[in-house]
């Protein structure tokens, strides 16, 4: 329950390194960020094509949104971190159950 | 800030409990209010056995009895069974693994404070205008369509309870995963703090759906939504979904601390550590996991279809196998043990048998083709009052019972207690074993009376007569506990003398920063090993050093009596009263103010000094 | 203590003795006394899995009395037992019978299932499979039978050994068809129609007196419990005759004295309005809000609840609110005389169908 | 540890939002209770599924008709850009630049309430042109249930962020208040995940129809 140490034995060393790797992470996020406005896009394209079959869209959009959704999560929420396992645990229990309610209001609740 | 060893007068004690945020505390009062509302959930019961003792009786009428059913089954389930397996979750899993504290010890007054509320809301639909008559599973055909306010009271009464429910699972959650002292790895943790922790979490997962399906009926019912409503769209599959997706999980939610209690004292009277700790772990994750995948059982008869109806008979029936593998462990922990009968060991006794004959029968009701004949019929209360209360309720006696003395610094009486187990048990049987046959001759439950000549006659009066057993048990139970009181002869640390867990090794009742200095734990049933080894307590982890302490608030006090005047304003607007919207919005107001003040206002809590703690020491010795 | 528990084995075996001697029920009502297919295939699942049920207990009976008289500890017994930890034999074991257990129970389960879930037959094209549909209403049922152009209530009538195809759905609130003797419940739900099948044994029919009980099995509001209704069970050419008299009815039967047609003219005033008395299905079922009182002389209960004569007749008509609180006719119609009462049964009572 | 005690730059550590016992315990309650929400909301979304183009009679619009996506993507694009910021907030607050964190939270709440601004526009434009109310159909009651709660969840993290603002504008950061920064920008990013889901699954996937 101790704090983490704050600081190495070289203090300075320490914060540039941290400076260096926030800085590092950060450039990661806007990478991301930037990818899921292109997958935004698509998805919104695919749509507004028109051409395409709904076979096909539903599917590739549904793609879409679980791809930037996993970004989100391990990029902007952080959850590859160490220290998110317990919450990783649970959210993707989470996702589990939503996938079974979602999976049998689809198909059991039919007419 | 030091509050301890203050003489208190009476409004003081009450204040006290309002603000309270110690776990110890909150765990008396969840065993007061959930204690309470057992005794209504009880005359209830008594109620429908009373009507229900002759044929063409009319004790109560129809209407009413309807209204009894419902509040029976919604106040045992969500008002007494959750809030006492809180009381001990709350009074013990702390101790269990010697924290401090819960996690959240605002929340988890918060989360006491929203049950009561919503049951107190609940049950005030029985003076203003009616109590809900849908069933305690409401389906939304009848439930939309019910007259006046009672339905609007169960949906927004468990709305607000369930909010509480949900905090609570949250806050235990979280205190297994983080407040653990030096030593407690997850495989040491004792059984009831597993099983607590199993439990929250399927708290977590199944309330939110119930959550959703009151809110859905809400809207229909006070806001003229229609999911419900075939005519515009609606369906009500849906709402069937929805409560099974919690109601399901919910009955697993009851169980398994009621396992967990078993667990216990299986191993603490029998003087030996439980046998095959790591499967008994196992089965109870694996339980919590298959919890999920079974709920369409409920629903064989909905018409899903045979391929939805035999996955889950399937599903359902593989339940069965981790519950045999808990079974074979409770017995063969007493196998070659030295056994001692106490009254908690009355119960966990006669639990055995009882909870098995539960089971069998719900593995009778999960083969699908056989449940068209079982489902909606006294066979099925047979089955859940077997699980229930050979199950749950027999392990809240015995818990009741078993952790009396650590919660409140004195024993109950054993002769009393094993008179109350007596009466209990055979009324019990008494009660509920007719109603198989009672269900398979014929007999659909949820009925307000029947018709002689149909062969129900005799057996009815038997059930109702079993009733009137238990009555006297529970009668028992409470002069014991008032004359255990009055007595009031205090015990030391470890009164059962077997004890095993933590929780033994610190005074009776606990001082309310619980261990001076956390336990060092060196294995499981940390406190036995100690005693094996001749030592008297156990092991600190670290030097005595100043504790932080949480301040009371009265915040959640607060927070909840918002929603509970809001809930009125949202009941009344369907009848367009003037006064309804005003009252729905100040009581948000209050509510979201008081969460803005908690927020906005610092609560850095306070510290007792080392010095505070050694001169309490000193002064104990003396 | 040791006597008491002896006392209590005594009285368990003397329960389950009483249960097993014979304790099954009424034959036209109870579930454990079968009287067609579909009730045999799910008394027969009943059974198996009372077996299994009954070993489990009894194993589980065993150990548990072995330890209870072994293990107990005795007077100032200060001894620790061995700290067993567990035993992988043993629990291998009772993780793979119950499997084997239950492995055995769900084949036959799945297979039930699906067999009673088999109307194919109903939804082919000309198909000679007599159909029936059911519309259940807050405390009445409701049946018509589309193949036979023909609409009755409250007893359902129905010819025996062979497959009778039901469409069920409700008009109000959800309910429930069940007729135990017979077979199993199927919901009567307010968005869908489901369908299932039942048979009705002749020889069983009759020992049951032809008649069986049929119950409402989903609380559907205060009088759920009076939700009853009565299945008369005949040999096909019964039944077809009964269609045929049934069929012969075009316009509401005359009233022969004067009494009743006194009924007749009450009736046509102040009842016509929801109860026909034709059984033509011209109307669709959402308009169909009060039983067809078509052959109403010849049913066996009145309101599905009520013996079958003229003094409960007028009780009922008098004051059905106390009959059946909560039910669709009450205060529905102007109040009525004994006279009236009294033309109105004897009226009543003559619509009959077959002489 | 006092969470009050005065930081700068240097010693300020590095996991801030779980520096202490209870930042730790709140920051992993908050998961927790992250995990719930999934399942409410997958609850939502299966109601929506069920009831999508349940309507009463043929003169109701349906999905199809109704969602406009030029719309939806203004929306989506402003959400998606305040999750962005609220990331660079918490960038700064782990490298304890108070002023910068609040002047990008400040930005993620304009973005925030643009959005909400966009969601009443649509509610609005859909009541007046096509009286797709929210008890006109069992398909408008699931979207506006649907769609609502989940602007009920935007209005609440607005209005969480800026009391959080207001209440430490003056007091820079601590350890105190970080982890309640960090966990209120964690709701924010959850907010935007149902939004994915939404706007693919209520919009784009209701125009392919
Ligand atoms: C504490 C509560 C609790 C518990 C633990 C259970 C446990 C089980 N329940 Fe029960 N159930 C309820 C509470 C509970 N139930 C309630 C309240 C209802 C009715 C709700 C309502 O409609 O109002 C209900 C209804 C219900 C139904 C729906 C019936 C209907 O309405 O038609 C079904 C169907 O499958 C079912 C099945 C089971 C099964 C398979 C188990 C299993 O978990 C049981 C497992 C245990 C054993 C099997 C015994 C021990 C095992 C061994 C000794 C090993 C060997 C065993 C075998 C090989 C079989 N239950
Ligand atoms: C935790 C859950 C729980 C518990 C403990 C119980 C306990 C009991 N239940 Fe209940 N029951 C349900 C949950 C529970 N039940 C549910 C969910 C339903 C379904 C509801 C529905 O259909 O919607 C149901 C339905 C139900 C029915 C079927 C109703 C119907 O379908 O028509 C019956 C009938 O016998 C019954 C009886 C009993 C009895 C006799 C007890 C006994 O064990 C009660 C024992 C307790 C007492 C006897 C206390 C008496 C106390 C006193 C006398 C105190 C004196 C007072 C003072 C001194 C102040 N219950
Ligand atoms: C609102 C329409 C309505 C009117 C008007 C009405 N009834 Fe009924 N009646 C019903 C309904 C609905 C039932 C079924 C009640 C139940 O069982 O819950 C019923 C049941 C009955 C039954 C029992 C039917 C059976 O098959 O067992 C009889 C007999 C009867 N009504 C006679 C009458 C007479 C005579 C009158 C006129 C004086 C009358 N009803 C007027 C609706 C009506
Ligand atoms: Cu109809 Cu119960
Ligand atoms: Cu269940």
């Amino acid at each position: 329950m101790t704090n983490q140490p704050l600081s190495s034995s070289n203090p300075r060393v320490d914060l540039e390194y941290r400076r260096k790797k926030n800085a590092e992470e950060m450039r990661h996020q806007v990478i991301s960020f930037s990818i899921m406005i292109f997958l935004t896009f698509i998805a919104f394209a695919a749509v507004a094509a028109k051409g395409f079959t709904a076979w096909f869209i539903i599917p590739f959009i549904l793609l879409l949104a679980v791809v930037q959704v996993i970004f989100q999560l391990f990029y902007f929420m952080h959850m590859s971190h160490e220290g998110h396992e317990a919450p990783s645990m649970f959210l993707f229990t989470g996702v589990f159950m939503a996938f079974v309610i979602v999976l049998t209001f689809m198909t059991i609740i039919w007419w | 800030m030091s509050t301890y060893a203050q003489k208190k007068g009476f409004g003081g004690t009450i204040w006290d409990y309002l603000t309270t945020v110690d776990h110890k505390k909150i765990a008396i009062l969840y065993l007061m209010a959930g204690g309470l509302f057992f005794l209504v959930g009880g005359m209830e019961a008594v109620f429908i056995r009373i009507q229900l003792a002759v044929p063409n009786n009319d004790f109560v009428s129809a209407g009413t009895f309807n209204e009894i059913i419902t509040m029976h089954g919604t106040t045992m389930i969500f008002l007494a069974a959750m809030p006492l397996l809180f009381a001990f979750m709350n009074a013990v899993m702390p101790l269990q693994i010697g924290a401090r504290d819960v996690a959240f010890p605002f929340l988890n007054a918060l989360g006491f404070w929203l049950f009561f509320f919503g049951g107190v809301f609940l049950n005030l639909s029985w003076f203003l205008g009616g109590a809900p008559d849908a069933g305690w599973t409401s389906y939304a055909s009848l439930a939309v369509h019910s007259k006046g306010h009672g339905v609007d009271f169960y949906v927004l009464g468990l709305q607000i309870s369930g909010l509480g429910t949900l905090i609570g699972g949250i806050n235990f959650l979280a205190t297994v995963i983080t407040m653990r002292a030096p030593g407690m790895t997850y495989m040491r943790m004792p059984l009831f703090t597993w099983t607590t922790f199993v439990a929250s979490a399927m708290i977590l997962f199944a309330f939110p759906p119930l959550t959703v399906g009151l809110t859905l009926m809400m809207f229909d019912r006070l806001f003229g939504a229609n999911f419900f409503e075939v005519a515009m769209g609606g369906n009500t599959i849906i709402w069937e979904h929805l409560f099974w997706v919690f109601g399901h999980p919910e009955v697993y939610i009851l169980i398994l601390p009621a396992f967990g209690i078993f667990s216990e004292i299986f191993s603490t009277f029998s003087r030996k550590r439980l046998f095959g700790y790591s499967s008994m772990v196992f089965a109870t994750v694996l339980i919590g996991f298959l919890g999920f995948m079974v709920w369409a059982h409920h629903m064989f008869t909905t018409g899903l279809g045979p391929v939805a109806n035999a996955i889950f008979a399937v599903a359902t029936m593989a339940i069965g196998i981790p519950t045999g593998i808990k079974i074979f462990n409770w017995l063969f922990t007493m196998w070659g043990g030295s056994v001692k009968f106490t009254t908690p060991m009355y119960y966990a006794f006669g639990f055995i048998p009882s909870f098995v004959c539960g089971g069998v029968t719900g593995v009778m009701v999960a083969t699908a083709a056989a449940d068209y004949q079982y489902h909606d019929t006294y066979f099925v209360v047979a089955h859940f009052h077997y699980v229930i209360v050979g199950g749950v309720v027999l392990a809240l006696l015995a818990g009741t019972h078993y952790w009396w003395p650590k919660m409140f610094g004195t024993m109950l009486n054993e002769t009393l207690g094993k008179i109350t187990f007596w009466l209990f048990f055979i009324g019990f049987h008494l009660t509920f074993f007719i109603q198989h046959f009672l269900g398979v001759w014929g007999m659909p439950r949820r009925v307000f009376t029947y018709l002689p000549g149909q062969g129900f006659d005799t057996s009815n009066m038997v059930s109702s007569i079993g009733a009137g057993f238990m009555s006297a048990g529970v009668i028992v139970l409470l002069l014991n506990v008032v004359i255990t009181q009055v007595k009031n002869v205090k015990v030391g640390n470890d009164p059962w003398e077997d004890g095993r867990t933590l929780e033994w090794a610190i005074s009776s009742p606990p001082p309310y920063y619980n261990f001076k200095q956390l336990p060092l734990v060196r294995g499981l049933d940390a406190y036995w090993i100690e005693k094996m080894e001749g030592k008297k307590a156990m092991t600190p982890a670290e030097p005595v050093g100043d504790i932080h302490m949480p301040n009371s608030s009265f915040i959640p006090f607060m927070i909840t009596l918002g929603l509970f005047i809001a809930a009125f304003g949202a009941l009344y607007h369907a009848d367009d009263k003037s006064w309804a919207l005003p009252v729905l919005i100040i009581g948000l107001l209050v509510t979201f103010g008081s969460m803005l003040v908690r927020s906005v206002k610092d609560d850095h809590g306070y510290h007792i000094h080392k010095e505070e703690l050694m001169d309490e020491e000193k002064g104990a010795e003396a | 203590m040791k006597r008491l528990a002896k006392w209590r084995l005594v009285s368990l075996f003397a329960i389950l003795a009483l249960a097993l001697s014979g304790c099954s029920g009424k034959p036209y009502l109870s579930a454990l006394r079968p009287a067609g297919e579909v009730a045999d295939i799910q008394f027969d699942l009943m059974k198996l899995s009372t077996y299994i049920m009954v070993g489990v207990i009894v194993v589980v009976m065993v150990i548990f009395v072995i330890v209870f008289f072994r293990f107990r500890r005795k007077k100032g017994d200060n001894g620790i037992p061995k700290q067993v930890e567990g035993n992988h034999l043993l629990e291998i074991l009772w993780t793979v019978i119950p499997i084997l257990l239950l492995l055995i129970l769900a084949v036959p389960t799945v297979a039930a299932t699906f067999k009673l879930a088999d109307v194919k037959e109903m939804d082919k094209k000309n198909s000679d499979a007599l159909v029936i549909n059911v519309r259940s209403h807050l405390y009445w049922w409701d049946f018509e039978y589309p193949g036979q152009k023909i609409v009755t209530s409250q007893d359902l009538v129905v010819p025996t050994n062979e497959k009778v195809y039901f469409n069920l759905k409700s008009m109000d609130v959800k309910h429930s068809f069940w007729i135990p003797a017979v077979g199993g419940k199927l919901d009567t739900n307010t968005d869908n129609i489901n369908k299932f099948w039942l048979v009705f044994d002749q020889k069983r029919a009759n020992e049951a007196g032809n008649l069986f009980y049929g119950k409402c099995a989903e609380l559907c509001g205060p009088s759920h419990a009076l939700m009853d209704f009565k299945v008369k069970a005949m040999n096909r050419d019964d039944f077809d005759t009964w269609v045929k008299d049934m069929q012969a009815v075009k316009e509401p039967e005359k009233a022969t004295s004067d009494l009743a047609s006194q009924g007749q003219e009450i009736f046509n005033k102040s009842c016509i309005g929801c109860h026909a008395v034709t059984p033509q299905n011209k109307m669709p079922d959402t308009a169909r809000v009060a039983p067809n009182l078509t052959n109403f002389g010849e049913r066996s209960r009145i309101a599905g609840i009520l013996d079958h004569n003229k003094e409960e007749l007028k009780n009922w008509i008098k004051n059905p609110e106390t009959y059946k609180p909560g039910n669709e006719m009450s205060g529905k119609y102007p109040e009525m005389t004994d006279q009236q009462l009294d033309a109105l049964a004897e009226y009543l009572m003559g619509l009959k169908v077959q002489d | 540890m006092q969470a009050e005690e005065k930081f700068t730059y240097e010693t300020w550590p590095a996991s801030p939002e779980r520096a202490t016992l209870e930042a730790k315990n709140k920051f992993l309650g908050f998961w927790l209770f992250l995990g719930g929400e999934t399942v409410l909301f997958a609850s939502l979304f299966a109601t929506y599924l069920a009831l999508k183009d349940k309507v009463p009679d043929s003169t109701h619009a349906l999905a199809k008709d109704i969602f406009d996506l030029p719309l939806t993507l203004v929306a989506t694009m402003l959400l998606l850009t305040s999750s962005l910021t609220s990331v660079y907030a918490m960038y700064h607050m782990k490298n304890f630049a108070f002023k910068k964190m609040m002047v990008w939270l400040g930005v993620t709440v304009l973005l925030g309430f643009g959005f909400l601004g966009s969601e009443i526009y649509e509610f609005n434009h859909y009541v007046h042109e096509y009286h797709h109310t929210f008890t006109s159909s069992a398909f408008s009651s699931a979207f506006y249930t649907l769609v609502g709660f989940h602007g009920a969840h935007v209005t609440f993290g607005l209005a969480w962020i800026i009391s959080l603002m207001i209440r430490n504008s003056k007091r820079g950061l601590n350890l105190y208040n970080a982890p309640k920064f960090y966990v209120a920008s964690l709701y924010w990013h959850f907010i935007d995940v149902v939004w994915v889901f939404i706007f693919t699954v209520v919009y784009l996937m209701g125009m392919v129809g």
